[in-house]
C-alpha cells in the first residue's frame, strides 16, 4: 500500500496524451503514426492501472481498471499488426510510406 | 437482479458461426464465392430472424430466445451487468442487420473469379458481429470494444482489394483516424472511471450510490472531459462534422458494396453508441428535476447540477453544423460517390436533431432516420456499384442518359435520391416529417434545428435534382453510347429489365430497397410503433 | 513514501523524454529503440501501483512483441536500414493544439487533492478471477478483435499470385 | 342481404385499388398489348371490377341507411406527451369511409368511369398513345375514387391532387397542338389556386381543433371525418369562430377551383382541347363534383357558418347564370356542353350553400348520367363528322338515329322536362333554395337567377340539337358522310339514355331515396329542414314551363334546318358579342396581360433581373462559392483530417470545461 500523487498520474497520462497528439498532427510516416497513436493509448492505459490501483481500495470493486488494461494492451498490439499490415500493402503499391503523399482521393 | 442468458446471443452465434465456417472452408483451400456469399447471406438472415423474434414481431415471436422480463429490464436492475437486452438495442441490431443483408446479397453478384471472396464474407460477418455485440452493451467499454471489432473488420474490408491503390489508400485513412479515435475514446473512458471508479454506462450517469461507494473528489470535471473525449471518439464513426472528414475519401475509395455498408451499417454502430452514452447524462438533469432519487447512505453525488443542457447545446450545434456542411459540399461535387457521401454526412445531421432534443418522439425520428436511411443509401452505393459495373464512369456527367439505358437501375437510383431528398411517400420524407414534429413539439431552440432542417432539406433537393436531370434528360455523349443508340434515343423499346448485366444478387439487394422506400414511406407506422416502443423502453430503462 | 515520489518522478522524465524522442529523433531505428525504452518506463510505473502482473505484461507485448513488429515494418518499408526521415518543421498549430489539450486536462487533474491519492494493490489471483470471470465478456470481444484483425492482416500482406 | 352487402364496406379499398391495378399494368406492358387495344381492355377491365364493387357497396348502404363504416389504418402516428405544440400529439390516417355521401359518389364516378372507358376503345382507335392515355385515365379513376372514399381531409387532399396532375396530363393528351398544352397549363394553374386555399383551410382546421381537448380534436385523429359512426368534428366547440368561417370560405374556394365556380371559371371550357372522352368523365361528371363533393362533405362532417352559406349561394348562383348565358351563342359543340357544365355545377354549389347538402347531391347525381351522355353523343358526332362547329353540321338525325336520340334524352334531361332525370333533382335544387330563401332573404336574387338560367339552358342546348341533328343534310358539304358509331360507343349512350331517364325517378324507390335521407339525418346546421321533400306544383310548373319555352324558342330560331341569324344592326348584337367574347374576360385577362402586366412586367423584369435575380444568384453563387471553397478542407491528406479531430476535441474540451460552468444559463455553475 503506498500513497503516490493521482493528480500527477493524470497529468502525466495528459502529457502523453498530448505527445501522441502532436505526433500524429506532425508526422507522416506511418510508422512513427503508429507509435503516436501508440503512445495516446498507453496513456489511457496508464490511467486504467493508476485508477484501477486507486479504486481497488474499495471492497469488491477495481479489479475493473487492470482488467481493462490487459484487454487494452492486447488490443492495441492487434491495431499494431492491423496497421502494419496496411503500410505494407501500401509500400508495396506506392513505393512509400508517407501518408501525406497518398492524396489520390480529396475534394 | 435480472439475469442475461447466454441465448441473449444467439444471433451473434450465427454470425460467428458463419463467419467461422468460412474461414474453415477459405483454410482447406475452398474457392468458390457463391458458397461463401450464401453461408454469410444465410448466417445473416438467421440472425436477423432471431432478432426479429426477439423483438416480437408477430409472425416469429413464438422464437423468440430471450425471455420478455429481460428485455427492457431497468439498468438499475443490472447490477453492473455488462450487457442489457433493451428494445432499443435489438432494432439497432435489426437495422445493422439488413444493411449488411443487402450488402451481402449484392455481393453474390461480385466476379466469380475474384480473390479475397472468403475474407469478404468473413470481414463482413465479423463487423456485423461487431456492430450486434455493441448494441447489446451496458456498459462502455463492452460498448468500445464492439465498435472496435466493427473498426478492425471495416479497415480491412475497405483495403482488401489489394492492388487498388484507392481501397489502400482509403483503408490508410480509415485506420489512422479510426486508431486515433479509438485511442480518444478509450483516454475518455479511462477518465470516467477515473472519476467513479465504474463503466457501467448507468452508473455512469446517474448517482454512485449504486455502486456503494463515493466518487473521486473533483471527480464532475474528469467526468465532463471524458465525455468530451467520447463525443470526439464516437463522433468518428458517426461522421459528425468536425469528424467527418476521413468518410468522404473512404466512401470514394473503398469498393461500392463496402460503401454501402459503411453508409448504411457501420455510421449506425456509433449513433448508437451516442445515443446509449450520452442519453443518461442528458436525461439526468429531468430525471433529478422530477424524481430525485432516494439517497439511503449519504453518498449520493451527483455528475454535475445540469449536465444534460450543455450537451444538448453540443449535439444540436454539431447536427446543424453537420447537415449545413455535408450539403454545401455536395454541391459542387462532381463525383457521384462523392456527393453520396457528403449527403451521407448531412443525413448524419438530420440523425443528430434526435439526440439533442432527447425526447421520446425524437428518439423515435432519429430512429426511422437511420432506419430509412439503410435502404436509401446502402441502396444508393449498391446502385452506383452496379452502374460500374457496367462500364459507366464514376463521374455524375458520366450518368448521361442512364435512366434511359437502364430502367431499372435508374428508376431505383431516382427513387432513392428522391427518399434522400424527402418526397412524399418516400420513407425519407416520413422520417424527417416525424424528426422535424418532434423537434417542434418539444419547443425551445429545438424549433430551430427543425427549421435547419427544412432549409437543408431544401437545399439538398439543388444536388440531387442535378443528377436525376443527368440521367434523365442528357443524352450521353457519343462515345459512351456505342451502345444501341436507339435505345436511348427512344425509338425502340429499352429491355424492360436489363438485370443480367447487374447479376441478380444485387438485382435483389437494390430490389429490396427501393421496395422498402416505397412500402415504410406508405405505410410507416408498421415500425415507427416499434421505434416509438424501442425509445421509450429506453427512456424508462435507464 | 520519498522514494516512491523519487521513481515516480524519475519514471515521468523518462517516460515523457522517451516518447518525445521516438516521435522526434530522424533515424526510424532510433526511433525504435525509444519507443521500447517509453514502454519500458511504463511498466514501471505499474511495478510502483503495485500492479506487478501488468508490468509484466507491458514488458512482455509492449516492449517485446509490439517493438518487434515496429521493427519488422521499419525493415521491410525501407531499402536502407538508416536512412534519415526527411525533417519535418514543427509547427506551432499542433504543438499549440497539443499544448491547450494537456493544460485543460491539467487543469482539471490538479482539481484532485492530495487526500486522495491512497492506492492499493490487489493480487493477481482476483485480478484474473475478475477477468475471467465478471469481466470476461471484454476478453471474449478482444478475442473476437483479434480473428478479423489476423485473418485480414494476413490476407492483406500475403503476396498475392495472380 | 343486407348484411352480407355491408360486409364488403371494410373491403371498399379494393375499388380504387381495380384501377390501380390497370393503371400498373398498362404502365408497365401497355406497349406491348396491341392485341388489347393497347391496354384500353385492362383499363375496361379494372373499371369494370371497380364499378361492380362500387355498385354492389352501395347497394349496401341503401338496404342499412345511414350507416357509416370507417376502416382506417393510422399510418403516421406522432404520440403527444401534453405539453408542447400539439400536446395530444397527431396522427395521419388513410381509410375508406362508407357512407351515404360516398355510396352516392361511388355509383356515380363508377358507373360513368367504366361506360366512358368502354367508349373510349371505340372513339380512341385511331389515336397515337394509346397506352398513356389508358394507363392516365386508369389512375385518375383509382385517384378519385380514393378521393371519394377517403374518411379524413388530409387523403382526401391527397388524392385531390392526384386527381388535378391526371386532370393536367389528360386535358394536354394532344400535347403537339399548342392550345391543348396551353389549356392544360391553364387548367393546372388556376385550380392550383383553390388547392392552396384548400390547403390552408386544412391547416385552419388543424390548428383550430388541434388544442380542442384529448380525442376531441382533429389533432389527436388525423384529420378524420368520422369516429365511431357519428360526425367527428361537427358540434366540436370551435375557439375562434372568425378563423371557423375563413376556413369555410378557404373550403368554397379549393371547391370553386375545381368545380369552375366564378371566378376560377375560366379554364374549364378550354379544357375541351382533350378527348371528348375525358370531358365527359373528368370536366362533366367526376372531378369536377368533386369541388361539390368537399363542400358537400364538410357541411356534413364539419359545417359551415351562415356567412359561409351566403358566399356560396353567391357564387353558385351567379355561376349558374353566368356560364349559361355564354353557353347561347357559341358555334362549338364541346363548349356549349362544357358551359352547361359549369352553369349546372353552380345549381349544386347553390343547394349546398342553401343547407341542402343532399339536394345538390342528387342533382350531381342526375348530372353526371345526362351530362356524361351529352359528352358522349357529341363525341360520337365529332368522331362522326370529325369538326365541333354546330354550324358546319345538320341532319344526323338521320345517319346517327341512336346518337341522336341519346343526344335528346339528355338535352330533355338538362333542360328540366318531365320525367326525365334532371327535371327531378333541379326542380328540388330550386325549391329547396326558395324555401332556404323564406327565412334567408338575401338569397332570393340568385334564385331568381336560377330560374332564369332554367329558360336559357333549355334553349341553348336545343339549339345545339337541332343545329347538329335536325334539317335534311349537312350545311357544309365538304363534311365526310357520317355513320352510326360501332357498338363500343353507342352501348355506353343507349345505359346512359337510360339512365338519363331513371336517374331521377330512382329518388321514388324507398331504399334509394333513404340514401339521401340518411345523409341529411347529419346536417349540422340547425333550422334547415334536412330534405326537401314536398314540391309546391306553382313551383314545378314554373319551372317547366320555362324549360318547355325555352324549347320552344330554340325551335322557332333553329328548328328544321332552320338559321336563325341576327342582324347586324339589331340591339342584341353588341350582347351576342359580348357573350361570344366570353364577357370579354379572357380578352381581359390577355389586354390586361399585354398592356398593364407587360408594364408592370417591365419594370419587374428590371426588378428581378437585377434585385431579385441578383440576391438568388447571389445566393446560388455565394453557396457554390462557399462549396468550391469549403470543399479544400477535403485535403486528400489524412493529416488535415485527423487535425479536424484533435480541433474539435479541442473546442469540446474548452466549451464544456471553461466555458460551460462560467455560463449558469448553459447549466454550469
Amino acid at each position: 500500500m503506498t500513497d503516490l500523487p493521482l493528480a500527477a498520474f493524470l497529468g502525466l497520462s495528459a502529457v502523453l496524451l498530448g505527445i501522441g497528439i502532436f505526433g500524429i498532427l506532425t508526422r507522416r510516416n506511418f510508422i512513427l503514426l503508429l507509435i503516436a497513436i501508440e503512445v495516446a493509448m498507453n496513456a489511457a492505459i496508464l490511467n486504467f492501472v493508476v485508477f484501477g490501483a486507486y479504486w481497488g481500495g474499495t471492497p469488491g470493486y477495481g479489479l475493473e481498471g487492470p482488467s481493462i488494461a490487459v484487454v487494452l494492451v492486447g488490443l492495441a498490439a492487434t491495431e499494431v499488426a492491423v496497421g502494419l499490415a496496411i503500410v505494407l500493402a501500401l509500400n508495396r503499391l506506392r513505393g512509400s510510406i508517407n501518408v501525406a503523399e497518398a492524396t489520390v482521393l480529396k475534394l | 437482479m435480472t439475469a442475461i442468458p447466454w441465448t441473449v446471443f444467439v444471433p451473434e452465434l450465427f454470425l460467428l458461426g458463419a463467419a467461422l465456417l468460412i474461414f474453415l472452408l477459405d483454410s482447406v483451400g475452398f474457392r468458390w464465392l457463391e458458397v461463401f456469399g450464401g453461408l454469410a447471406t444465410g448466417g445473416i438472415v438467421l440472425a436477423l430472424l432471431a432478432v426479429l423474434a426477439d423483438l416480437r414481431f408477430a409472425p416469429l415471436a413464438a422464437f423468440a430466445t430471450v425471455p420478455a422480463n429481460v428485455v427492457d429490464a431497468p439498468w438499475s436492475q443490472l447490477g453492473g451487468s455488462l450487457v442489457a437486452v433493451t428494445s432499443f438495442g435489438l432494432v439497432f441490431q435489426a437495422i445493422f442487420l439488413t444493411s449488411a443483408l443487402l450488402v451481402s446479397l449484392s455481393s453474390l453478384s461480385r466476379p466469380t473469379k475474384e480473390k479475397g471472396a472468403a475474407i469478404f464474407f468473413g470481414l463482413l460477418l465479423f463487423a456485423t458481429l461487431g456492430m450486434t455485440l455493441a448494441a447489446l452493451s451496458a456498459d462502455l467499454i463492452f460498448l468500445l470494444l464492439s465498435i472496435e471489432i466493427t473498426g478492425i473488420s471495416t479497415y480491412l474490408l475497405v483495403g482488401y482489394t489489394r492492388r487498388d491503390p484507392r481501397g489502400l489508400e482509403a483503408a490508410m485513412k480509415f485506420y489512422i483516424i479510426g486508431a486515433l479515435s479509438a485511442a480518444l475514446s478509450f483516454f475518455g473512458a479511462s477518465l470516467l472511471y477515473a472519476a467513479y471508479g465504474t463503466t457501467s454506462l448507468y452508473a455512469l450517469g446517474t448517482t454512485v450510490v449504486y455502486l456503494g461507494h463515493p466518487p473521486l473528489d473533483g471527480a464532475t470535471s474528469i467526468a465532463l472531459l471524458g465525455y468530451a473525449f467520447l463525443i470526439v471518439g464516437i463522433g468518428f464513426k458517426v461522421t459528425a462534422v468536425p469528424f467527418q472528414a476521413w468518410a468522404v475519401d473512404v466512401y470514394d475509395g473503398a469498393p461500392s458494396d463496402v460503401s454501402a455498408f459503411l453508409a448504411g451499417g457501420s455510421k449506425k454502430v456509433g449513433l448508437f453508441g451516442y445515443f446509449l452514452v450520452f442519453l443518461v447524462p442528458i436525461l439526468f438533469a429531468g430525471r433529478l428535476a422530477t424524481a430525485p432519487p432516494a439517497c439511503p447512505v449519504g453518498l449520493c453525488v451527483t455528475l454535475h447540477p445540469d449536465f444534460g443542457v450543455p450537451l444538448q447545446v453540443i449535439f444540436g450545434v454539431m447536427a446543424i453544423v453537420t447537415m449545413t456542411v455535408g450539403n454545401v459540399l455536395a454541391l459542387q461535387q462532381s463525383e457521384m460517390k462523392r456527393m453520396l457521401a457528403y449527403s451521407s454526412i448531412s443525413q448524419a445531421g438530420y440523425m443528430l436533431i434526435g439526440l439533442a432534443v432527447a425526447t421520446s418522439p425524437a428518439i423515435a425520428g432519429a430512429l426511422l432516420q437511420i432506419f430509412a436511411h439503410v435502404f436509401m443509401k446502402a441502396g444508393a452505393f449498391l446502385v452506383v456499384g452496379a452502374v460500374a459495373g457496367l462500364g459507366i464512369g464514376s463521374k455524375i456527367e458520366d450518368w448521361k442518359g442512364v435512366g434511359l439505358r437502364y430502367p431499372y437501375l435508374g428508376l431505383s437510383f431516382a427513387v432513392m435520391l428522391l427518399s434522400l431528398a424527402g418526397v412524399p411517400l418516400t420513407v425519407g420524407f416520413v422520417s424527417k416529417f416525424v424528426l422535424f414534429s418532434a423537434a417542434v413539439q418539444a419547443q425551445g431552440w429545438f424549433v430551430w434545428l427543425a427549421v435547419a432542417g427544412l432549409l437543408n432539406s431544401a437545399l439538398s433537393v439543388f444536388y440531387y435534382a442535378r443528377v436525376l436531370r443527368v440521367m434523365y434528360m442528357e443524352r450521353p455523349e457519343p462515345r459512351s453510347a456505342a451502345l444501341p443508340s436507339g435505345a436511348v434515343l427512344g425509338g425502340s423499346e429499352p429491355p424492360l429489365l436489363a438485370l443480367g448485366g447487374i447479376g441478380y444478387g444485387r438485382a435483389i439487394a437494390i430490389g429490396i430497397a427501393v421496395v422498402a422506400i416505397f412500402a415504410f414511406g406508405v405505410y410507416p407506422q408498421v415500425v415507427l410503433s416499434t421505434f416509438q416502443n424501442a425509445a421509450n423502453h429506453l427512456l424508462q430503462a435507464l | 513514501m520519498i522514494l516512491d515520489l523519487l521513481a515516480f518522478l524519475v519514471l515521468a522524465v523518462t517516460a515523457v523524454v522517451t516518447a518525445l524522442a521516438a516521435l522526434l529523433v530522424r533515424e526510424l531505428v532510433h526511433t525504435i529503440v525509444w519507443v521500447a525504452l517509453f514502454f519500458v518506463s511504463l511498466a514501471g510505473f505499474y511495478f510502483l501501483v503495485s500492479a506487478p502482473f501488468l508490468g509484466v505484461l507491458q514488458l512482455g507485448v509492449y516492449a517485446g512483441a509490439v517493438t518487434i513488429l515496429l521493427l519488422f515494418g521499419v525493415m521491410v518499408t525501407r531499402k536502407r536500414i538508416f536512412a534519415r526521415e526527411a525533417a519535418t518543421g514543427l509547427g506551432p498549430a499542433p504543438v499549440a493544439l497539443a499544448l491547450l489539450i494537456v493544460v485543460v486536462l491539467a487543469t482539471a487533474a490538479s482539481t484532485i487533492p492530495s487526500s486522495t491519492t491512497q492506492v492499493h494493490g490487489y493480487s493477481v489471483d482476483a485480478l484474473s478471477a475478475a477477468l475471467f470471470g465478471t469481466y470476461g465478456a471484454w476478453l471474449l470481444l478482444l478475442g473476437l478483435v483479434m480473428l478479423p484483425a489476423l485473418a485480414g492482416a494476413i490476407y492483406l500482406v500475403r503476396e498475392g499470385r495472380e | 342481404m343486407s348484411g352480407t352487402l355491408s360486409a364488403l364496406f371494410p373491403w371498399a379499398f379494393l375499388v380504387p385499388l381495380a384501377p390501380t391495378l390497370a393503371f400498373v399494368i398498362i404502365g408497365l406492358f401497355g406497349r406491348r398489348m396491341q392485341r388489347l387495344e393497347w391496354g384500353g381492355w385492362v383499363a375496361v377491365g379494372g373499371a369494370f371490377v371497380a364499378m361492380v364493387l362500387g355498385v354492389l357497396i352501395a347497394v349496401g348502404e341503401m338496404l342499412s341507411p345511414g350507416t357509416y363504416s370507417d376502416r382506417s389504418v393510422a399510418w403516421l402516428t406522432l404520440p403527444g406527451n401534453g405539453t408542447g405544440a400539439f400536446p395530444h400529439g397527431f396522427s395521419l390516417v388513410m381509410g375508406t369511409l362508407v357512407d351515404p355521401l360516398s355510396a352516392i359518389m361511388l355509383i356515380v364516378v363508377t358507373v360513368v368511369g367504366f361506360l366512358v372507358m368502354l367508349f373510349s376503345i371505340g372513339y380512341m382507335h385511331r389515336d397515337q398513345g394509346l397506352p398513356r392515355y389508358y394507363a392516365e385515365l386508369s389512375l385518375f379513376l383509382a385517384s378519385m375514387l380514393g378521393l371519394v372514399l377517403a374518411d379524413n381531409l388530409l387523403q382526401f387532399f391527397l388524392f385531390w391532387e392526384l386527381v388535378g396532375v391526371c386532370s393536367y396530363f389528360l386535358i394536354g393528351f394532344y400535347y403537339a397542338k399548342p392550345s391543348a398544352a396551353s389549356a392544360a397549363k391553364e387548367a393546372f394553374l388556376v385550380t392550383r389556386i383553390g388547392d392552396v386555399l384548400f390547403l390552408l383551410g386544412i391547416f385552419i382546421y388543424f390548428d383550430l381543433f388541434a388544442t380542442a381537448g384529448p380525442g376531441a380534436g382533429w389533432a389527436a385523429s388525423g384529420f378524420l371525418f368520422v369516429s365511431h359512426g357519428a360526425p367527428f368534428l361537427a358540434g366540436v366547440p370551435v375557439s375562434n369562430a372568425t378563423l371557423f368561417t375563413v376556413a369555410g370560405l378557404m373550403m368554397l374556394g379549393g371547391a370553386a377551383g375545381k368545380s369552375a365556380q366564378f371566378p376560377l371559371d375560366v379554364w374549364l371550357p378550354d379544357a375541351m382541347e382533350g378527348p371528348t372522352t375525358v370531358s365527359a368523365l373528368i370536366h362533366a361528371a367526376t372531378m369536377v363534383a368533386a369541388g361539390v363533393y368537399l363542400l358537400a362533405v364538410v357541411s356534413v362532417f364539419i359545417g359551415f357558418t351562415a356567412t359561409d352559406q351566403l358566399l356560396i349561394v353567391a357564387i353558385g348562383g351567379f355561376t349558374t347564370f353566368w356560364a349559361a348565358s355564354m353557353a347561347l351563342v357559341h358555334r362549338d359543340i364541346k363548349r356549349v356542353i362544357a358551359y352547361s357544365t359549369v352553369s349546372q355545377l353552380g345549381y349544386m354549389v347553390l343547394a349546398v350553400g342553401a343547407g341542402f347538402t343532399m339536394v345538390g347531391l342528387y342533382h350531381l347525381f342526375t348530372h353526371a348520367f345526362f351530362k356524361a351522355l351529352l359528352f358522349l353523343a357529341a363525341g360520337a358526332v365529332i368522331h362522326a363528322v370529325e369538326t365541333q362547329d354546330l354550324f358546319k353540321m345538320g341532319g344526323l338525325r338521320k345517319s346517327m338515329r341512336i346518337t341522336s336520340i341519346g343526344f335528346l334524352i339528355g338535352a330533355l334531361s338538362l333542360s328540366g322536362i318531365p320525367p326525365f332525370a334532371g327535371f327531378f333533382s333541379k326542380d328540388d335544387v330550386l325549391g329547396s333554395v326558395y324555401q332556404a330563401a323564406q327565412s334567408h332573404p338575401a338569397y332570393w336574387p340568385f334564385l331568381i337567377l336560377a330560374y332564369a338560367t332554367v329558360f336559357m339552358t333549355a334553349y341553348y342546348i336545343f339549339r345545339a340539337w337541332f343545329l347538329a341533328f335536325s334539317g335534311d343534310h349537312p350545311r357544309d358539304p365538304t363534311l365526310p358522310h357520317a355513320h352510326e358509331a360501332p357498338w363500343t360507343m353507342t352501348v355506353p349512350i343507349v345505359i346512359l339514355s337510360g339512365l338519363a331517364i331513371v336517374a331521377g325517378l330512382l329518388a321514388f324507390v324507398p331504399q334509394f331515396g333513404g340514401l339521401f335521407r340518411a345523409g341529411a339525418g347529419f346536417l349540422p346546421t340547425p333550422g334547415v329542414p334536412p330534405t326537401y321533400t314536398t314540391t309546391s306544383l306553382l313551383l314545378s310548373g314554373l319551372s317547366v314551363g320555362l324549360g318547355l319555352t325555352g324549347i320552344l324558342t330554340a325551335y322557332v330560331l333553329w328548328g328544321n334546318g332552320r338559321v336563325f341569324t341576327l342582324a347586324e344592326s339589331s340591339a342584341v348584337q353588341p350582347i351576342r358579342r359580348l357573350l361570344l367574347e366570353r364577357y370579354y374576360v379572357k380578352a381581359g385577362v390577355d389586354w390586361f396581360g399585354l398592356r398593364v402586366v407587360y408594364t408592370v412586367s417591365r419594370f419587374l423584369a428590371f426588378v428581378d433581373e437585377y434585385i431579385i435575380d441578383g440576391t438568388v444568384h447571389g445566393f446560388e453563387r455565394m453557396f457554390s462559392e462557399l462549396s468550391t471553397r469549403a470543399r479544400r478542407v477535403q485535403s486528400g491528406v489524412v493529416l488535415d483530417y485527423a487535425a479536424y479531430v484533435v480541433v474539435g476535441l479541442a473546442i469540446f474540451l474548452v466549451f464544456l470545461y471553461l466555458v460551460v460552468p462560467a455560463f449558469p444559463a448553459l447549466g454550469g455553475g
